[in-house]
């Protein structure tokens, strides 16, 4: 039994620290998408969450994570465009609604908050998990959060995620990929990590370094 | 990177501000949210074509907005999908009541954004169709991939779905002959060199002097294959193989034909293609009907061509030459 | 060198004879002597223009044939002058007893080659008159020396002096009116990258990463100066700033503007300096009638851009809006 | 006095070395273009001696010099283009005319081809002297011959306008030019030897080269 709870702040601190990562990563996930795509990733995901820090610094004191995750989902639909912008605005407005009403958050709503968001990336992308893409990095985090004990501590349930959402992202390096424009280079893909799934662990991890720190 | 402008996070926006200012009779520039439509509107009760994807391809799709073919055109950041809201924005600004088509390039990013925006349009009422333009051959089909890209075959499905809507075909209509033409076009491409995106300054792949790539896409995505060098014949032979088996185009078929220059082709190279590509088809017995020759969608400077046919019936002729008034295709009027 | 063609000797015979082939409606080509005409020969008694120059150019001068424009285009070896034979056999093939105007860029080896060729149509009794284009404002203008070149503004007098022949101008009309547009064009233009000659497979002047050529010609010839890259805005005010000043162009003054592509340039970038011409324009009173942005008048692949404005009067006006129907310039018909 | 004279043959001999030459040169004639022109003159002037070479071999065994001459100009004219074409093509067309009719060529026979070489080039190009054309190569040929002693040996006449437009050509190097395309660049030409003027000089020293062996 633990009572470490997230809050608001947490998520305010968590979304900071995001735009942070994606702005100094910007150049090598672009890179990435080079290899296998088409070298906007970073440029994409930079857009996104600098629109979506000065929206969450003007969000009312108030706004609770639902809030503040939903306001992420919406800006990234509206900024980010290509396809990680409908995925993880998908992401985010799937978790906002997994924690709707939530003031803190424990362990088990993280972890609901988490595997929403997963669910709702393969709603809207319909990748399954070895296809190459960002759900290989967030699947392995959801199994990975959920095979933690009930009643876990929040952190732990994040940091978990964010170590298997690593190994996931460099696990797809030997694949290929069977979604997104790195499909249409067959074999070629092979020996590059997918982006997304690169950015997405990313994201993970600053959640850990937010709720560590917060 | 060398490149002519003046900020890299500007670019479409200044380009379209631009093209708003050098084509006043032909179109009109909303800057916020970012979209071209027609600067005459059609008739009230016409079916609207908007369609749209990241920039970068010029002149598609903003160059093909005008009578005879899209309503409106939504450019997205450079080689990115647009978001929802602008497409949305589009839709709603075009719709005549009769329903509005959106002609949407097979991406991902691309159909989840017109997805969304079709179904914000959907809120507000608004009758919306989608048509996949799927047509490069280089990128094998299977369920479990993303499909095939759209590329340069875009054109032919823009035009045409163009003046069925101006016959005053309803939307189901519009969307089926879209389809028809979407089904019958076939398209494959070669890069000579790389294009450099404005933001990133970099080449999108890298190439030795004596390399092309084969099978490329419009995004600076890598091909197919990477060969050495060769002359201009087989490499045409390369592209045209694929695309004539896998329709399969046969004989006595008639066709449109594109050759289409990828942005920094010299006009030349363009024609030396075509005349391999006359020469072959003659020799399978299909008869080119109607060519196009030039930059209809480019890949930014990239160096390089595509080849398109689209499989001809006597209604799909008709509407090929069916009067169009846009920037960039202009006949009858 | 990495090109799409076949055998660097014949990319013009190549080239040609697949212009001829995509075109049939609108251009007949004849291989020896090489020449293109209209494929629907115009009505009697109108007086015939024959241009041509050194190939590289495209779309001018075979783009430019057709209704309300060129009778015959005489295309030379890449950026070298045809020689007089084919050049006086188009004369002659496209004559309707009303003469000739030949439209010659201002260079040293198209003036001697159309003087013989115009010597030798002469002797089978063709009148036979010239006018010649020089509106680079990057060369210096003097007696001493060869003269301004032709550039980007051939299109204008091409389309206009078209537009007089085909509303049936005798020769002298036609002369003075192809004149006059001549005398109100200036142009200058920049480049970015070099293009690579095909026969040479060198690039025909060597540029750092980060510097451009101010000033630079359409044959590959090195500019006026060379400086390091600036914002797009700031290398369109050199160019433009010469151009006002020339003519000079004042407040009141009407003017077609043509941001042309030199062939390997992204429509992006070009709309990207249209947006400033306007700007700049506006901002000194000039009104721009009529906008081209577009490759009309390239260098190969070479990257970059030129400007050119021509004065307008209420009757060169009429002769631009009036209907032309050729490969690259159709409106009106 | 001397008793050694050119003729018919002679004329074949340096027409077939002319073609050498140009062609063994072509690629650094260019090179001089690219630096003041656009790059092509040792293009133009291969494809015209190329053509020249076919009629010569098939002109008729008694073809007089004139006729020959005559020749190369139609054969430079209809093949070469550009600004050379003409220039080379006229000179070559009022030699032929200066030599109308003989058979034997001697000193003062090879003077009046060569003068009436370089004035029709002059006629045609209306360059003068310094204007960094051939001409600066034509000119001093011209007049070096005629400075020897009257009832001059050919191959001295031919030998002293060789060395004569050797210097000249490499005289254009510090000039500014006034026309040609190299007159666009201003004081940017200079350091740049004339590729006419470079093409010239060849073509003497095969008349010289083609006499001493012939
Ligand atoms: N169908 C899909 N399902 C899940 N993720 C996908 C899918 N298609 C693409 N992606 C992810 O999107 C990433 C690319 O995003 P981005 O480069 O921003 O968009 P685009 O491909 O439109 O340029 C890929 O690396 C991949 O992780
Ligand atoms: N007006 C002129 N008079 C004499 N020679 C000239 C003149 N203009 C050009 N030339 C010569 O022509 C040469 C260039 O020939 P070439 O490159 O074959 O033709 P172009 O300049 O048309 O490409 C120059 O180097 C110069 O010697
Ligand atoms: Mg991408
Ligand atoms: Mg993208
Ligand atoms: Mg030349
Ligand atoms: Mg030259």
């Amino acid at each position: 039994m633990s009572g470490v709870v997230l809050d608001a702040a947490w998520v305010r601190e968590w979304i900071r620290r995001s735009a942070e990562v994606i702005a100094s990563n910007r150049a090598q996930l672009s890179t990435l998408d080079r290899a296998v795509g088409d070298g906007d990733h970073g440029e994409n995901m930079d857009r996104g969450f600098t629109a979506v820090l000065a929206k969450v610094e003007d969000a009312p004191l108030d706004a609770t994570p639902a809030d503040l995750l939903k306001l992420v989902a919406t800006t990234l639909i509206s900024t980010v465009g290509g396809a990680s912008g409908p995925l993880f605005g998908t992401a985010y407005l799937k978790a906002s609604g997994a924690v709707a009403g939530a003031v803190e958050l424990d362990g088990d709503a993280v972890l609901a908050m988490l595997s929403a968001a997963r669910d709702g990336i393969v709603l809207r992308g319909k990748a399954d998990a070895g296809d190459k893409t960002m759900v290989d990095a967030w699947t392995p985090a959801v199994d990975a959060a959920a095979a933690l004990p009930s009643g876990r501590d929040p952190i732990a349930v994040l940091r978990a995620a964010a170590d298997a959402a690593e190994a996931g992202a460099r696990a797809t390096e030997p694949l290929v990929a069977r979604k997104g424009r790195a499909s249409y280079l067959g074999e070629r893909a092979v020996g590059h990590r997918d982006p997304g799934a690169s950015s997405s662990a990313l994201l993970l991890r600053a959640a850990v370094d937010a709720a560590e720190t917060g | 990177m060398k490149k002519l402008l003046n900020d890299p996070r500007s670019v479409v926006q200044e380009a379209v501000a631009g093209f708003g200012a050098a084509h006043p009779g032909v179109v009109t520039v909303s800057q916020d949210p970012l979209f071209i439509t027609r600067a005459e509107p059609p008739r009230t009760g016409k079916v609207a074509l908007v369609s749209g994807g990241g920039s970068g391809h010029e002149p598609l799709h903003g160059g093909f907005v005008g009578y005879g073919m899209l309503d409106a055109a939504v450019p997205g950041p450079v080689f990115t999908s647009p978001t929802p809201d602008p497409i949305a924005a589009a839709t709603q600004a075009v719709d005549q009541g009769a329903g509005v088509l959106h002609i949407v390039k097979n991406y991902t990013g691309d159909v989840l954004n017109f997805e969304t925006a079709a179904d914000l349009a959907d809120a507000e009422g608004i009758a919306v169709r989608s048509v996949l333009v799927s047509d490069d051959v280089a990128v094998r089909d299977s369920l479990y991939t993303a499909g095939r890209r759209g590329v340069a075959g875009t054109v032919f499905v823009e035009k045409i779905a163009g003046a069925a809507a101006e016959r005053g075909d309803d939307l189901d209509g519009v969307a089926a002959i879209a389809t028809r033409v979407a089904e019958r076009t076939r398209s494959m491409g070669v890069a000579l060199r790389p294009c450099i995106v404005p933001h990133s300054g970099e080449p999108s792949f890298e190439l030795d002097d004596d390399e092309v790539e084969i099978g490329i896409g419009i995004h600076g995505e890598p091909g197919r294959e990477r060969i050495g060098i060769e002359p201009a014949d087989r490499i045409i032979d390369r592209l045209l193989g694929p695309i004539l088996d896998d329709l399969p185009f046969e004989s006595g078929d008639r066709v449109v034909a594109l050759v289409n220059g990828m942005g920094g082709t010299p006009s030349m190279e363009l024609y030396i293609a075509y005349r391999r590509v006359a020469d072959v088809l003659a020799g399978r017995g299909i008869e080119v009907a109607r060519t196009l020759v030039g930059d209809y969608v480019t890949s930014l400077e990239m160096q390089g061509l595509s080849l398109s046919l689209l499989q001809l019936d006597d209604e799909l002729l008709e509407l090929w030459d069916a009067p169009v008034q846009t920037v960039a295709l202009r006949w009858g009027r």
